[in-house]
């Protein structure tokens, strides 16, 4: 068991889990019952899914150029994901939409 | 490896282009296509490993800087929309 | 193996095809158009066309969907009527379909090495280029050097085409304005407004980057301007029309289109003037080798000005204009 | 079954081609036939980069760290690179037609918009 092994199975645990994640998010932006449920099963994993597979990516990879590069596009998504959502949910909520999971509470609920 | 990754990713944007085409609201598409913006930058990424071409990374760079453009500019259309109709609601009262 | 990747966008850009003339709502046509832009890029990747892919990157991430919803704002969300004729053209359709798929029948496999594309010209471009212009990027070389004749004539159907919308819209220097209200862009977003003012620097040295790196990876100056464009429209969202014209005023613009359309003419004629032919970047230095370089990056410079003025000065015509 | 594997970018080229035309012809709004016009170049895009592939090849930029002498054709990439960015710039000059023709008629219905040239 030499280095490298090592660095491929974190490599690997890395990219599973962020596929994992992948289908977890597409699972759920696709069953979910409103938009804003469905943006939090989207948003959420789009932020942890690309931080593991461009991880897993980086170690494969070792110092060269291309982990430069890796570091910047993880950047760039981790700040622009959660804005667009931000950003998405203002137009929707600008155009009066509310979510139903957020009706006010009533007795009936809770039987 | 790579290949798994890679799969995961193509059915997810398979799944939220289902979601695409289902809507039912317009934010839903917006939605859906900012997921699949993301699938497609780390879809570039991954295989760009497989292709053996890392220095290709570019094109993942170029989608994760404009990728939200796309979603300010709706974020605009609606803006402007509301306003439009605030203003024809003024006029009517 | 990435043949089976290709094989599913290859089906997804069909469903979404089909989507995009099913739907009536034209908004989520545009949508629509932008997954399909998506889509069409990974698979120019996966065909082993970063360039394209790049460029297809740089135009259907955000420009495209900007002009589309800019005309969207302007006109109307929503399809009246469906179709007219819509048996005839079902029938038109499918018959040509037909006819097209059974014409593709002896065409040769995709990917066959032996197919008469691969056997004419390309080896030529491959051997030439490394012993004449001597650049890693073929693509860059043939677009600049070697077809720099069909180069300069896109890059004047751009600026054509840019001088008819400065026409039919008129420049937005000399049009009344929206209400100064409606022109405040989206400075009241706070997130995406500080998001979005740290990624425009980063945006312009990509572009940057890709405009002079494009001899040596995917890039060069049609993705380049189109890049820059993108830098530019993200302020303008943000900030408003209004500062963004104080940043780059509409006389920039047009000065811009028609300078990197006069560098380009312009290398032309000097390399003619230095007793070279029409765009042989040869003669303009001692080692031709060199010469190539200077062309290259020179003509290259030129299309970036050109597109990046055209598609900014579009986009400030639409922004600009009163929808009532 | 293989010829179908290896025809199978022809065949989608073809459907997204007529799905493109179909839109030009049947659809009466106007900024839908302009996007079925955008689909019917992306087919033709399509159509370009795949016949451009070789099988087993790399994209055509040489590079130290590779070892395959196999590149993939550059110059469909070279036109379609091209007509990627004019065909933007002519989708732009359509929509200002359009919406020059919505000033000018209120409507951007085709049918709509040949009733009022008849009055």
């Amino acid at each position: 068991m030499n280095a490298g092994t090592l660095l491929d199975i974190a490599s690997w645990l890395l990219m599973s889990a962020g596929g994992v994640f992948i289908l977890v998010g597409g699972i759920g932006a696709l069953r979910l019952p409103d938009l804003y449920t469905r943006m939090h099963a989207a948003g959420v994993t789009d932020s942890i899914a690309p931080a593991l597979i461009l991880g897993g990516l980086m170690l494969q990879s070792g110092l060269t150029l291309a982990t430069v590069k890796l570091v910047a596009i993880l950047l760039f998504l981790l700040l622009t994901g959660p804005t667009a959502s931000n950003a998405l949910a203002s137009a929707s909520l600008l155009a009066g939409n509310r979510t139903e999971l957020a009706k006010p509470y009533s007795e009936e609920d809770d039987r | 490896m790579y290949y798994v990754v890679g799969f995961a990713l193509i059915v997810t944007m398979v799944l939220a282009l289902i979601r695409a085409l289902l809507g039912p609201s317009v934010y839903d598409r917006v939605l859906a296509v900012n997921m699949i913006g993301t699938k497609t930058v780390l879809l570039l990424s991954v295989t760009s490993f497989i292709l053996g071409r890392p220095d290709f990374l570019d094109l993942a760079l170029a989608y994760a800087l404009i990728n939200f453009i796309g979603v300010l500019a709706v974020l605009e259309f609606f803006r402007d929309r509301a306003s439009d109709r605030r203003s024809q609601d003024e006029e009517r009262s | 193996m990435t043949i089976v990747f290709s094989l599913f966008l290859l089906t997804l850009l069909v469903v979404t095809a089909v989507a995009i003339v099913r739907t009536s709502d034209l908004f989520a046509a545009v949508m629509l158009s932008g997954i399909f832009s998506l889509m069409l890029a990974a698979t120019f990747f996966l065909f082993d066309a970063p360039d394209v892919a790049l460029t297809e990157a740089a135009v259907g991430a955000g420009i495209s969907t900007v002009l589309l919803l800019g005309a969207l704002s302007l006109t109307a969300a929503s399809e009246h009527a469906s179709s007219r004729n819509r048996v005839l053209a079902l029938f038109v359709v499918i018959t040509t379909t037909l006819t097209v798929i059974y014409a593709t029948f002896d065409k040769p496999a995709f990917g066959d090495p032996a197919a008469p594309i691969h056997q004419h010209v390309a080896p030529w471009y491959f051997d030439t280029t490394r012993e004449a212009i001597d650049i890693p990027n073929v693509v860059t070389a043939v677009l600049a050097s070697f077809r720099g004749y069909d180069t300069l004539g896109e890059v004047f159907v751009v600026f054509t085409a840019g001088i008819g919308v400065l026409f039919l819209l008129g420049s937005p220097g000399n049009k009344p304005r929206k209400s100064s209200a409606d022109a405040r862009g989206l400075r009241h977003y706070l997130i995406p407004r500080m998001v979005g003012r740290m990624l425009i620097p980063f945006i312009l040295l990509f572009a940057l980057y890709v405009q002079f790196h494009g001899d040596f990876s995917p890039g060069g100056g049609f993705q380049a301007g189109a890049i820059f464009a993108a830098a530019m429209i993200l302020y303008s969202l943000l900030e408003g029309e209004k500062r963004a014209l104080a940043a780059v005023p509409s006389a920039w613009l047009h000065a811009m289109i028609a300078a990197g359309a006069l560098i380009y003419g312009g290398v032309g004629v000097v390399t003619m003037l230095l007793g070279g032919n029409f765009l042989d970047y040869s003669v303009l230095s001692q080692d031709p080798i060199a010469g190539q370089h200077l062309g290259i990056i020179l003509i290259e410079a030129g299309v970036g000005i050109t597109v990046a003025g055209v598609l900014l000065s579009v986009y400030h015509a639409f922004a600009a204009r009163d929808s009532s | 079954m293989m010829t179908i594997l290896e025809h199978y970018h022809y065949l989608v080229f073809a459907v997204i081609l007529m799905t493109g035309f179909y839109a030009v012809m049947a659809k009466l709004n106007l900024v839908k036939k302009l996007i079925g016009l955008s689909l019917f170049q992306a087919a033709v895009f399509l159509l370009y980069i795949s016949m451009g592939k070789v099988e087993g090849g790399t994209a055509p930029i040489f590079s130290d760290l590779i070892d395959v002498e196999l590149y993939s054709n550059p110059l469909p990439q070279v036109l379609i690179l091209t007509a990627i960015v004019v065909g933007i710039s002519t989708t732009a000059l359509g929509l200002g037609i359009i919406v020059r023709i919505k000033e000018a008629y209120g409507s951007i219905e085709e049918h709509e918009i040949q009733e009022l040239d008849r009055k």
